[in-house]
Order: structure tokens, then C-alpha cells, then sequence
């Protein structure tokens, strides 16, 4: 069993980094994300690992920084909070539309706007859809534990270089901020070699120039980069769904809910079944791709779906379209750094779906 | 002597480097983008460095230098060369690391990224290529348009009082701590051709020492923006961007020379 | 006494008709061709040969790099 | 067992590292937990507050409306905090600069007198170290020694050195809680 | 009848802007939009209304510069294209917190990335689903002619303070580059009084100050800042849906597009009628407020839809979740700036539906 | 004679400016932004300018300045204020608009905005709190934070050759052509506040000139980023801070005064 | 009726202007229109071509693969575009410089030799307007008045004393207009 | 000869206890309350109100603007 720790979701993700092996942090402070940089910078990583910290001026010189650093094959990462990742959308989608494999942490808070710095979900549009212009993804987890924060580090970056694609950890003000027992894996060693068929690291005499770009002024050169893009996307959704079901074999009622307030749906199911109310818990871990299949599976067997976020409603738009019409999928959610309660949820169900 | 009897190899001075890939250059006739790529190019090959180095192509006429220069390249959003130039050189601090940046890109959208990572002192080099407008999208203002200057968005020339002053950027940089080497060189004439080479060259090396940013404004043409023939536009650069934008190395080793 | 003799290439196919070659000449070498070549620009070409002292200055200007230079000293 | 606890009062008064003892020590003895807290600008100058979770299953949701044990350590605290108890469950609060007292009949309230215990043992920050002594002393479910395996988990190893003196203070303010 | 004019769409947008008595335009050079600016700044504005005219030194501080003179009441404007409309959206998520009334327009290219300057419609997500973080809504119109550019800005105008919420008008490089004959309306007169209930034009002694802001610290106050946010979008939906059939009534197929991808569309049910195919054309020409419940009310009548668009597929969500399984929904699309001819679509509605 | 007899309308000679709301600050004890704020609201008081004015709050620990300030004011993204600044002046050339910004606000993210408003020239009004840290979000490194200074990200003191050096904002306004009145001024103490009252009494009243842009830093502390009393901040401000920042006018009616 | 044209050729030939003044023209005679260029860098030195089609009836797709008539004015156009002119659509060109001449039987091929023309005639801006003479004598479907109404609609006002030069094309246009 | 004399007035319930105008007060004039108000702070009061000379330094320093300033000369 690896080392045990008492940590808050931010401070793991950082401990995560330094033990996955990452290269290089560049960010820029925001609450309520400030104790990534911060833990790093205690930690001096370049001691510990050789890896880079660097704050930069802005969210956008730090995504910068990322491409430049992942371009060359290195294991790059960057977090911030909603405003800071609104301002990254240009560089994300340069990203990948470059198929640069990177780790993009948005420890979500409340908005529109400057908005709140209490906990929210409500950049799952932003995350999912591609906030940035273009046709592109993102691979999205979705933590909803310190244990995850830790431990989808690794596992982001091997997706990232896996499909030469950035990956966004989709964590928000709870999960940063509180801490729980995490069980710390080894330290992993940095790369020493780097992928000479695309990294840019000095052309040598034995290869051609690598080029890292998103451009072709062709159109039909285009529209078939676009099409591999989709090819690799879809690849994604056929090996990549995570998802945790909780209570969900039986259940006559299934709450859709991920990250915070998917804990907060844990506890509901408890208190529906003590009251006799067959609920089950479906959390997706993979936001993109999402778990479609199985809630489309569900559908068939259950009486209702209920989506809980901390957002006036998003995800539930992908509940929905997995379901296609076949169960009613309701949604509640709450806004603005509000955590709804878990009985406060459990009266949702009742009164949608079994009438209270 | 006859043509032919010069016209051997052992009599060759001078040949395009082999750092220049096949492609034509995509760039209008009279350009000082191709001339500008090609010493850097040459420099790279005399100091034997290709293995080492990794250039960054900006957003701008220069966007695809990366189909000319035959190295490894990255290609990066509008403005963000120094940033990604930071993230490449933190973590390959032996290597070569460059930005091409045209004025619209240096001077404008990436007006923070150059100022950053001038001031960090990013061991990097800077190849600013100034032209007073932006060439790509069609003979916009630049940041460096002179005044009075026509452009599709000035039409009636540069108004100051509307469209606000030019903005010198290397002047800014030199006054920067982390700047080592800061020089303003031109492409139009023989002369300044050799005298902007020697800048670069210098920009490269200092690499090496691990002391800064070395940071070169090239002030060139735009004949198309301009709406000039190459000649009408070379003139014209030497009287009035030259004037304005005053050659010269400006910091050396880390001391200013002159300033703006 | 030794004088210098230079000659000139031009890649005439890849020449874009800039004219600059021929301003910076300081021999007068260079000319500009009636004829355009496949991309329709009008190209340079050594008009003057004989005037050539192979300074390069025609070459260091030329955007395209399409300029070829040799030299030699002739008794 | 399952105790869900809220500790609330003044930013300087060492509520979060309670709530990081408490959750420790937790640890030490193989429960699980969770420590979440209010955070932002708003803890500058105004009030901080903790939710610490200890139970023997996984745990669900890290943010409560209802608690079995409130800690609440200044007036703005208990006029906030004290509706959240649940029925049967206990308020432990400090007198000190209180002016309205809680007052729910069904729920225990206890006292500990910690500002001026810690003024008397002469060290400001042994103050929440009284608290968690009394809150211990009601609520004998963690093992002592435990909790001094969690004290010393938690504090950097440069502090080391006060662990004794934290102990004594857990153990005096064992001695002087009491029923209000 | 208004001045009659062959104009490309960018430039009538930018005469419109000046007709409708815009106050003021800051923008950024990009390509396939420059001549919204080029024109303006040929057209000397300030000496015509009065109007303000700026070259700002980055998208960025184009929106931001928006925001100002939009908490002043004026009507501000924008213009770029996807990078740069990606760079944008802090600004635009704030402006929509702040309830800011403006003018954006997106003539979308392709992406991801730096991608093509060829038109596309990949930014359809990003436009309806809010690209920026948090819980907000544009109103998002889609003008499929130059006629329509020119109109929709006063109308975006108007729709803009009438709800005080950002507009954005989604074209592409099609509608922007082509010419077509315009007719103009008259020049409206430019506002001058300013509604001091929210208006920052300085506080005078009959009133309390005014703030424009997007912040609250209290999750209850912000919490219900975004109610009163979802009820003005429902408002939207209830009031503005704007939307163009064309031979739907009898229809089979109804094809499903918006903007260019609209006009493409037309042609092919002039194919499809021909060769005896009742074939209709449902334009969106709001995308948010989506004509949902038209297309769900021909949803119990047709055979399928078929969505077109220049992306690998953003607004069929919509149309699927309008549809809601009642029947098929096939996508086809184009990308980085490729576009399908109406014989194209024609075949691929044979293939999808008809079987060929 | 008694305090209660000179306690007295007809002896009051300092009071709060009715200008400030009744809502208490909301900044730590011994912060300069109160200061600053108290100083702007008393100038707009006695220029008589409430209805002319429009203030800029940033996002940064004054990002609630709203609450305080009884004027009409717009809270704007991080960095941005210069831009809307700009937006707002232009539209309306006769009205005093001002930005109140942090320096993480102003010469982090919003290098860029400052720069291009400085240098276009926009007639309006800048008051820039340099206290060397990100107040706001937690005392991390700012682009001020001076060599060897501790903030949360340099725990153990800004090593420049990790995060390189602090960038000197005001020292390069100075040279863009657009800037009218650049200064540099404290409020730790009576005297330096006294100065500072100046310096911003002037940089509000050089918009009625429409000459270009007012710049005013203020060198100022933050007892909780700095983990200091009040008073051990404002000593260790003028042992450590001014002598980085000296104080004084750099720029005067278009004139340099003085170089950083 | 309904025409649908690609004109093609260098990018200063004046390819978009004469499509401009074809599309003022057909306003002119109260036709639908629409006028669709390439664009962007690509135009630098490079080809440019627009689509232009002039309808009574309300256009659809301003963007098409297949064309009534193709005017194309260099080689890389002939070979780009003679494939896309419809069976019995109509292709003209100008012979100057072109090596590979279109070849297709079931299209009418004319030729106009404007570059001449346009040398002979002393100004080498007439050239679009030679050909759009050729043009205007094969598709007479526009009144010569719109024609010139047209002319003057796109051009600015400084330039209308070039209007009887242009119109002195046009009819040369009309006159040295060629099967091929 | 005219001797100036002043007095000033805290309001203590707003006062933070930062202690800048006992710093910055020349004739020593303000001392810290061991009290603290509503809000927690030791509060600022005139200890040695005599001394006060009305030169408002304590109150142009106050970050939260508490003091005024009162000042009369005595013959
Ligand atoms: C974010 C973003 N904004 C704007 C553009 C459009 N754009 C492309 S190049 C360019 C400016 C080019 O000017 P400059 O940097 O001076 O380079 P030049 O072409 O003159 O060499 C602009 C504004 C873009 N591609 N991305
Ligand atoms: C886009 C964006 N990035 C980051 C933040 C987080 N943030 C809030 S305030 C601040 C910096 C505050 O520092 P400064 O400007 O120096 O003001 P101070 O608090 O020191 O007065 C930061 C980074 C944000 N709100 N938005
Ligand atoms: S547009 Fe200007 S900068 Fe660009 S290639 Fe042509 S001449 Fe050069
Ligand atoms: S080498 Fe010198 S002399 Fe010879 S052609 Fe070139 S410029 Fe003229
Ligand atoms: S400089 Fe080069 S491209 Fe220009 S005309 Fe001379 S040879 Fe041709
Ligand atoms: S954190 Fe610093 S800048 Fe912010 S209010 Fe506190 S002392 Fe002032
Ligand atoms: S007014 Fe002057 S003398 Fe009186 S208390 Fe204040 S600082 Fe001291
Ligand atoms: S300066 Fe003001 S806030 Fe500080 S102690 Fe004195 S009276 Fe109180
Ligand atoms: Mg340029
Ligand atoms: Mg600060």
C-alpha cells in the first residue's frame, strides 16, 4: 500500500504531478486552484524531479507555455478556474487541433462572469462541447474524491499521450479544497526519450523536421485532418467510457451525477433506500466520452432519470440524449457556490418523479 | 575570362543554404521575409546547430516559415511565440530555442508575452520583423504604423489622435533587465543585409552564455500592404520607417548603447 | 595585378521579378526579362555578365535566395 | 460509527487546524474521512469554518446541513451554527465575548473555557488545542494516542517540538469542559 | 424601398452597424471579417454619426473595450472571427453576467486551432452552449444572406437591450465574403438619452450609484442573480424564436440548417422536389432560442430530419433533442472549409433515408 | 481648554469624505487600499466631478472598491480596466474615467491593456497599487514581488533565475509617447500620503487637458501577503520596497522628470 | 432565367471586379445576384476566382461545382475549371499563355483575345472589360444600359471618367469574340 | 501667543486596530485599547489627548478613514 496522506484535492493533484513524472507546471493564480501552484512551489519541484515550475503573467502565456512544453514530447500541465480557463480556449484549441497530449486542470467556480469563488459545475458545456472554436474534443475526467484528484493525474497524462490529445481534469471548488485520506502511488520516473515521429526536439540527420501546427490553408487537407480528429474521437467512446454505478441494478429511479455533487447523490440513495425508494447512483467518470450507452441501456428498465448539478443544467442535455425520449429525465440544480443537500435532493426526487 | 570558366564549383561564393526546403517561399515578390529567413537559416547551419534547435512560427505572412525552413518548428497561436519559446527553452535549456514574430504578432496581440518573457530574461532570441502592417490579413495597422502611414484600416493615413501613437517595442526591451542583446537592423540594402546578419548571429550565440533574451527588430517591407513595387517600397523604408525606427544595436552584453 | 571576376546563376523559374537584384547591383549587371516565366513574373537575369565582380550583393538582397554567385581572380 | 462535526469561529483562532487534527487522527485510527472548508476572501478578517467528517464507511457528501457535534467559537458561530445540530446532538462553544448563549433545550451544550485557560497557561496557540481537549473528553470515540499520531501528522517537523505542549492543553481542556 | 446595393456581407454589416446608430466599433484584424473594419474606417464614421471607431490591440481588449461603453448604455460592437471570438469569451461571459446589451459578430472559419480562413460552422457549441464558463446564454443569430447581415444588426441591437444580454450574429465566411444586393434602411438616429436605472454615466445627485459588475461573493445573492439570468433566457424562448420554412408543410425529410449551409440546402429540396422527393427546409435563424417545438411538432409527422452543417456535427443536438427519438435524425457534414454541394446533400438524403 | 470644547463643527478640519459608503472596508487591517481609495473619492469630492466620473474597479483585492466608492463604477475582468477604460472614453471624451488596479491586475495579465492604452495616449486616469503580491487570492508572487521577497509560490524568497524579475511598469510608461503625468508615490506614511494626494489631485485633473495619460503608482503594502503586522509591513516597505521603487514624479506635462 | 458563372484567372486580372460590375449589371436589369470570391492568402500571387450567379428568381446556393459558363483567364484556371462547365454551358477563355487549350466536345468553347487587345488598345486595365464583352456578345441576356449603370454602380465616383474607355471594350470585346 | 490645540475622534466600532496612526502620530498622542470592538480588534483611542496638536496625520494614514479631526487655537 503506498504512502498515506491527508491532503486537499489541489494539493494531491500537485503531490500527483510530481510523482507521475510531469515535466513542467505553468500557471497563473486563481481561487480556488491557488494551492496547486503553491504546494509545488514548497515541494521545489526541480529538486525533487527535475521538473519545471513556472508562473506565468497570465493564463494564456500558461497555456502557451504548455504547448510549447508538450510540442516537444514533454509531460506538461496547467490548472486555473473557470475565468482562467475561459481565457485558455484559444490555446486549447490550438491543442488539439495540433494533437499535443497535455493535462488541463479547471477547478470549477461559480459564474457567469467574475461570478463567485464557491464551488460550481457549470462549465460542463465549456469542457465537453469544445469552449474553443472548431470541431474538437477534449478528454474530460471528472474526479469525485482527493483519491481521484491523485490519482487521475497519471492516468490523464497516459490518456493525453495515448491519443495525442489534451485532457482536462473537471474538478471544482469542493474537491479542491477538501481533504480526504489519499493513498499515494510511487514516484515514476520522467521520460528520457521522446517520440522522434512527432516531437519537436531538433531535427536530427536520421529524420525528417517535425512540425507541430494546427494549419493547412487547403481545405481538403483540412477536412481530412478533421476527419482523423473525429476517427480518434471515436475511438475514445469506444475504449475510454468511465462511469461508476452506485445502487443502480434494482433501481427503479437513477440520479445522474458526477464529481461533487455525485458525493452529494451517494448520500441520497442512502436516505431513499432507507425510505424504500429504489434509487441508484450513475456517476460518470468520463465526461467526454460520455457514458451514453449504458444510461441508454437503463433506459429501458427504470421509470426516470435525475440529473443533479451544481448548474442550472448541462450535462443533462447528454442524460438526455442517451435516453432519446424513452424515460423522463429530470434535472435540479443548484448555482452560484449553493451545494443543494442530499435530503434536499432525496425531496427533489419525490416530488418529480413519485409526487410529494 | 568566359561566364562558363567562372561558373564552376570551385569559384562558388555564394548559394542559397540548404536549410531552405525546395518550397518556393510563399511570400509576395521583394519580401524581407525571405530574406530574413534566409540568414537565419544560414546562421543556423554555420553555427551547425539544426540538431539543437526549434524554431516557433508566429500568426502572420511568416505563418508557414515552417514549409521553408527545413528544422523542427511549432506553429502557435496569434501573439504567444515568447510564451511558448518560454515553455519549450524551460524545459531544454541546452537547446536553440527562436521566435519569428511580425509586427502585428510582437507588438500587438503578444504585447505581454514579449514584454514577460523580455523581463524574465528568457535565454531565447526574438526575431522581430516589422513592417508597419499587418501583411496576412490584408494591410491592417500594425502597432508600428507610422503616423500618416496608409493602411486598409487607416486609408486616409494614420491618424494619431484617432487611432492612437506607433509603438516602439524595442525601445521598451531595452530597458528591460533581462534583455542581453537588443538591436534594430534592416534587410533593404547589401549592406544592411550583412550588418543585420551579424545581429542575428550574435542572437544566436548568446545562447550559448545563458545571460537573457537577445532580441532583433528587423525593419522590412511590405509591398503589397504598402501598395508599393518592391524598389518604390524599399525607398520608401529608407525614408520614413528608417528614420522613425533608427538602426542600430541598442544593448550589448547586457549594457544599453543607445537608446530609443 | 589581380582583378577579381564574378558570374551569377539565376534560378529564373523561381525568380519573382522584384528588381531588387538589379538595384543593388553596384556593376549594373542585371536586367529585367520582356519574357515572363511560368508563374508570370518577369525575371532577372545577368545582362551585363562581364561587368559582374561577384560582390554577392545582388544575391544577400534577393527574397527568394534564387541568386547563385562565383568568383575568381584573374591575372 | 458515523460523526459529522462543524467547527466555526474567528480565522485566527485555529479552527481549520483543528479540523486537520481531528481528521488526522481519524487517519491514525483507520477511519475514513473528510475535512472541508469554507475558503476564499471572505476568511480575511471574518469567520472560518470547518466540516470534518469521521466514519467508519466511505464517505458521501463533505458538505452538511446538519451535524452531529458543533465546535463554535465566537458569536457570529453560534448564531449561525446552532440551528444546525441535530436533535440529541452537542454544541461545545466558549464563553469568552459571547453575549447571546445558545439555547436549544434538545441538544447538550457544553462549555470550555479555553481563551482564558490558554491566556493562563501563557500560549495563545494552545487555545484549540483546549477546545479539541473538551470536545475529545464528550466524544471518547478517538483513542489518545491516536490523536497525538495525527497531532504529530500534522504538524510540520519543525513544530515538533510543541507537541507536548499541545497535549498538556488537550488534557486540561478535558479537565474543564462542562455542561452549561 | 430603401437605397438598393451590391455589397459583400461583412460590408454590409459594417454600413448596418453605422445606419442603426451604433455607437461605437473596436475590433481586431482577422480573417474572413477585416472588411467590417476596413469599410468602417473608410466610411469615416465619426465624421457620418458621430460614431466611434478603434483598432484595439487584441480581441481581448476589443470585448473589453465593448463592455465599457455597454455599461454606458452606448451601442458597442464587435467583430472577429473564430480564434479570435475563442480569445473573447471571459469578456463575453462577463458581459452576459454583468447584463451587458452588445453586438458580437462571429464569421466563423474553420478550426480547430489556427485551422483554414475557408468558411465553417464549427462554432455552433461554442455560440449557443456558452464557450465561456458558467450558466449563460447569447442570443445567437444566424443571418443566411447579406440582406440578413445588414438587418440583423439593428434587430441585434434591439434584442440586445431589450433583454440588456449580449447578441452575437453567427455567420461564416460564405455569407461574410459574398455580394448580394442589399437593401438598406434608412439611418436611425443615435441614442441619447441613457437609462439611468443601470447606466454608468456618472452618478448625478437625483440617483443612487450605478454598478455594473458580474461578481457577488454571497452564493445565495449570486445564486439567485443566476435564476433571474435562466428566467430572461427562458423569456428568450418563449418570445424570440425565429426560424424560415420552406416546403415543409407537405414534407417527408425536412433538411435542417442554418446560415450558408441554409442557402446549400434550398437548392437541394429544389433537387429533391424535382425528382419527386418531398423534401423540406427547416432555417434556424435564432440557434439560441432553438425553434425546438416546431421542429418537435414535425417530428410526429415527417419520415426524418437530416441536419447540414459545416462541422462534424454541433447542432443536431439540438435537432435530436428537439426530436426527442419520435424519429430518425441523420447528420451530414463538411469541414475546414470544404463546403457540400445540393447534389451532394441530395444524395446523402437518398442514402440516409431513402435508400440508395 | 477641554477636548469636549474643541470638539466642535466650527473646529472640524479632517472628516471622512462623504464620498466613501457607509459599508466598512472590507480589506485587512493596515492596508493601503483604504488609503487610496480615500484619497481618489476625496479629490473627485473637491473637484466636484461625481457626476462626470466613472471608476474602474479590477479584479484583485479592490474588486469590491464599488462598495465603497458612492459613484458609478463597472467591475471589469482581471487586467482588463485600461481596455474599458478605453471603451468608455471614447464614447463619452468629456468625462473623468479612472482605473483603480492591483499589480497583479495591471502588469500580469494586463500588461498588454496598460501598454496600448499608455501609448495610444487615452485620456484618462490610472492608479496602480503596487504591493508586490496578489492580495486577493493569497499572497502568491506578483510581477513586483522584488528579488527574495516570500509569497506563496516563492516560499522561500523569489529566486529570479527561477521566476524571473519583477517588471518595473511605471518605468516604461514613462518612455511611450502617449503618457502625459507618470509618478510614483507611498502612503505609509503622513508626509508621503500628503505627496500622493498630489500626485493623484493631478493625474485627475489632466483629463480636463485631454493631453493623454495620467499614470500614478502607489507603493503599498499588504500586511496579510506579507504575513506582517501593519506596522512591520510599512517598515519593511520603506527598507525594502521604496528603495526598489523609488518615489517621486517620473513625468510632467509630457516630460520626463526622471528615469526608472 | 437563371445564370451561373465562374470567372478565374491571376489575381490582378481584375477577375473580382468584372464578376462586381456582371452582378451591378444584373441589378441593374432587376435580377436576383450573388457574387462569391475565393479568399484569403492564397489569393497573394496566386489565382482568385469568384462565382457569380444573376437569377430571376431568389438564389439559393451561391456556391456551386457545376457552372452555365466558365470565363477563365490562365492555364492553372483551364485546368481547374473546363470539367466543372455544364453539358452545353459555355467556356471562355483567352489564349494568351496557354499551353494545354480545353478540349471538351459536348461544351461551346470561345475564344477572346483580350490580352492583345488590351496591349494594342494601350491600357492594360481594359482587359476584364474585353473579356466581359466577349462574354456579354455569347449571353446576351443583359441590356448594354444595365451594363453600364452597372459599370458605374461599381465604380467610384473618381473613376467614371473611365467609363467610356471601359465601354469602348466592351463593344471590342463584343467584336473579336472567337469560337474556339 | 496663539497655541494651537486639537482633538480627535475614533470611531472605535469600525476601528481595525492596525495601529498606523499611533505610528504616525508625532506628540504620541494615540494608544491601543486592550478591549476589542464587535469585530475582534484592540481599538485605537486618544491616550494622551492633551498632547494633540491637530495635525491630522493619525487620520490621513487611517486605511478605514475613522478619525476626524478637530482643531481650534488657543490664545
Ligand atoms: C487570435 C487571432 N487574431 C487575429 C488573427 C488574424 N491575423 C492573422 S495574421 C495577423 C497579423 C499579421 O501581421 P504581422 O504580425 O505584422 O505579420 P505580417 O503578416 O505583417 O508579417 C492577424 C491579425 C489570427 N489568426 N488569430
Ligand atoms: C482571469 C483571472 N485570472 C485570475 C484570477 C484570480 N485573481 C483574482 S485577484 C488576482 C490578483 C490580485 O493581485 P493584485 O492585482 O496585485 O491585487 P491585490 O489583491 O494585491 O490588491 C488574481 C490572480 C481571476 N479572478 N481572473
Ligand atoms: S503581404 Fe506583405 S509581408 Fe506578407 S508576404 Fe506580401 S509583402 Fe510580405
Ligand atoms: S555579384 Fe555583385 S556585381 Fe555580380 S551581379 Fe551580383 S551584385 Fe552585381
Ligand atoms: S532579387 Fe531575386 S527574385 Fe527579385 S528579381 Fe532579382 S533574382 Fe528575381
Ligand atoms: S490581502 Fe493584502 S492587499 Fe488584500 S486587503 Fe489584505 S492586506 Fe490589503
Ligand atoms: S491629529 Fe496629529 S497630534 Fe492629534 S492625534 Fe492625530 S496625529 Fe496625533
Ligand atoms: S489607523 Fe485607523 S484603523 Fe488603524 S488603529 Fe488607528 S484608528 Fe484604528
Ligand atoms: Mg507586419
Ligand atoms: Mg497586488
Amino acid at each position: 500500500m503506498g504512502e498515506l496522506r491527508l491532503m486537499k484535492g489541489n494539493e494531491a493533484i500537485a503531490e500527483a504531478a510530481i510523482r507521475a513524472g510531469c515535466d513542467a507546471y505553468f500557471g497563473y493564480p486563481i481561487t480556488p486552484q491557488s494551492e496547486v501552484m503553491e504546494y509545488l512551489a514548497a515541494e521545489e519541484p526541480h529538486k525533487r524531479t527535475g521538473m519545471v515550475l513556472l508562473q506565468a503573467e497570465s493564463e494564456i502565456a500558461a497555456i502557451n507555455m504548455v504547448y510549447g512544453a508538450a510540442g516537444t514530447g514533454k509531460k506538461a500541465m496547467t490548472s486555473s478556474s473557470s475565468p482562467g480557463i475561459s481565457l485558455k480556449q484559444e490555446g486549447i484549441s490550438y491543442l488539439a487541433g495540433s494533437e499535443l497530449p497535455c493535462l488541463i486542470v479547471n477547478v470549477v467556480r461559480g459564474g457567469p462572469g467574475l461570478g463567485t469563488i464557491g464551488p460550481a459545475q457549470s462549465d460542463y458545456f465549456q469542457a465537453t462541447k469544445g469552449g474553443g472554436h472548431g470541431d474538437y474534443r477534449l478528454l474530460v475526467l471528472a474526479p469525485a474524491s482527493v483519491q481521484e484528484m491523485a490519482d487521475f493525474v497519471p492516468l490523464g497524462f497516459d490518456l493525453a499521450f495515448k491519443y495525442r490529445n489534451p485532457v482536462m481534469i473537471l474538478s471544482d471548488g469542493i474537491i479542491g479544497q477538501m481533504m480526504e485520506k489519499v493513498e499515494l502511488f510511487e514516484q515514476r520516473p520522467r521520460n528520457t526519450t521522446f517520440d522522434q515521429s512527432w516531437t519537436t526536439t531538433g531535427k536530427t540527420p536520421d529524420r525528417e523536421r517535425n512540425i507541430i501546427t494546427s494549419l493547412d490553408l487547403d481545405p481538403a487537407k483540412m477536412e481530412l485532418h478533421n476527419r482523423d480528429l473525429q476517427a480518434k474521437y471515436q475511438k475514445m467512446k469506444e475504449n475510454e467510457v468511465r462511469f461508476e454505478e452506485i445502487e443502480c441494478s434494482d433501481a427503479d429511479y437513477i440520479l445522474v451525477a458526477y464529481g461533487s455533487s455525485a458525493r452529494i447523490c451517494q448520500k441520497t440513495v442512502k436516505l431513499a433506500r432507507q425510505k424504500g425508494i429504489k434509487a441508484g447512483l450513475l456517476r460518470p467518470i468520463t465526461l467526454f466520452p460520455f457514458p451514453t450507452d449504458i444510461i441508454n441501456s437503463y433506459a429501458q428498465k427504470v421509470k426516470g432519470f435525475l440529473t443533479i448539478e451544481l448548474s442550472m443544467g448541462q450535462m443533462v442535455e447528454d442524460v438526455r440524449l442517451a435516453v432519446n425520449g424513452l424515460v423522463k429525465v429530470e434535472f435540479y440544480g443548484r448555482s452560484g457556490g449553493v451545494i443543494p443537500s442530499p435530503d434536499e435532493v432525496l425531496k427533489v426526487l419525490e416530488q418529480k418523479f413519485i409526487g410529494g | 575570362m568566359d561566364v562558363k570558366d567562372i561558373i564552376r564549383d570551385e569559384n562558388l561564393v555564394y548559394k542559397r543554404t540548404k536549410l531552405l526546403t525546395d518550397k518556393p517561399l510563399s511570400y509576395c515578390p521583394g519580401c524581407g521575409h525571405g530574406v530574413v529567413h534566409r540568414l537565419v537559416m544560414e546562421i543556423i547551419e554555420e553555427m551547425d546547430i539544426v540538431s539543437d534547435t526549434i524554431g516557433i512560427a508566429p500568426v502572420g505572412c511568416s505563418v508557414l516559415a515552417y514549409e521553408f525552413m527545413d528544422i523542427d518548428m511549432q506553429q502557435v497561436p496569434h501573439g504567444r511565440a515568447p510564451a511558448t519559446a518560454t515553455g519549450i527553452k524551460r524545459c531544454w535549456p541546452d537547446k536553440f530555442v527562436f521566435t519569428y514574430q511580425g509586427d502585428g504578432d510582437l507588438a500587438a496581440i503578444g504585447t505581454s508575452e514579449t514584454i514577460h518573457a523580455c523581463n524574465r530574461g528568457e535565454n531565447i532570441t526574438i526575431v522581430f520583423i516589422n513592417n508597419g502592417i499587418y501583411g496576412m490579413t490584408g494591410g491592417q495597422m500594425a502597432p508600428t504604423t507610422i503616423p500618416g502611414m496608409r493602411s486598409s484600416t487607416t486609408p486616409y493615413g494614420r491618424d494619431t489622435s484617432l487611432m492612437g501613437n506607433p509603438l516602439k517595442m524595442t525601445d521598451l526591451v531595452v530597458h528591460l533587465p533581462g534583455t542581453y542583446f537588443v538591436s534594430r537592423q534592416a534587410v533593404h540594402t547589401a549592406v544592411n543585409v550583412r550588418k543585420a546578419k551579424k545581429a542575428l548571429r550574435m542572437a544566436f550565440e548568446n545562447q550559448k552564455l545563458k545571460k537573457g533574451t537577445s532580441f532583433v527588430e528587423i525593419v522590412s517591407n511590405c509591398p503589397s500592404g504598402w501598395k508599393m513595387t518592391p524598389v518604390q517600397a524599399n525607398k520608401w523604408l529608407e525614408e520614413n520607417m528608417i528614420p522613425f525606427y533608427p538602426l542600430g544595436d541598442m544593448k550589448v552584453n547586457g549594457e544599453i548603447v543607445k537608446q530609443g | 595585378m589581380a582583378k577579381v571576376k564574378g558570374a551569377i546563376v539565376i534560378d529564373t523559374e523561381r525568380c519573382k521579378g522584384c528588381e531588387l537584384c538589379v538595384v543593388a547591383c553596384p556593376t549594373d549587371v542585371i536586367r529585367m526579362e520582356k519574357q515572363v516565366n511560368s508563374k508570370g513574373y518577369h525575371y532577372a537575369y545577368p545582362a551585363n555578365h562581364d561587368a559582374c565582380t561577384g560582390c554577392m550583393n545582388c544575391a544577400i538582397v534577393c527574397p527568394d535566395g534564387v541568386i547563385t554567385v562565383y568568383r575568381t581572380k584573374v591575372e | 460509527m458515523n460523526e459529522e462535526i462543524i467547527i466555526a469561529g474567528f480565522g485566527g483562532q485555529g479552527v481549520l487546524s483543528m479540523g486537520k487534527i481531528l481528521a488526522y487522527s481519524g487517519i491514525m485510527q483507520n477511519l475514513e474521512v473528510s475535512w472541508m472548508p469554507s475558503y476564499g476572501p471572505e476568511m480575511r478578517g471574518g469567520t472560518a469554518n470547518v466540516t470534518v467528517i469521521l466514519s467508519d464507511d466511505r464517505i458521501s457528501s463533505p458538505i452538511l446541513n446538519a451535524y452531529d457535534t458543533a465546535i463554535l467559537l465566537n458569536q457570529q458561530s453560534i448564531d449561525k451554527f446552532e440551528k444546525t445540530v441535530k436533535p440529541g446532538g452537542l454544541l461545545l462553544y466558549d464563553t469568552n465575548g459571547i453575549t447571546r448563549h445558545p439555547s436549544r433545550k434538545d441538544i447538550e451544550i457544553y462549555q470550555v473555557e479555553a481563551a482564558d485557560e490558554s491566556t493562563r497557561m501563557a500560549s495563545a496557540k494552545t487555545f484549540n488545542m483546549i477546545v479539541l481537549g473538551g470536545y475529545l473528553k464528550l466524544k471518547p470515540y478517538l483513542e489518545i494516542e491516536n490523536v497525538v499520531a495525527g497531532l504529530k501528522k500534522s504538524l510540520p517537523e519543525r513544530h515538533h517540538k510543541l507537541i507536548p505542549v499541545n497535549e498538556d492543553a488537550i488534557k486540561r481542556g478535558m479537565e474543564i469542559v462542562k455542561k452549561a
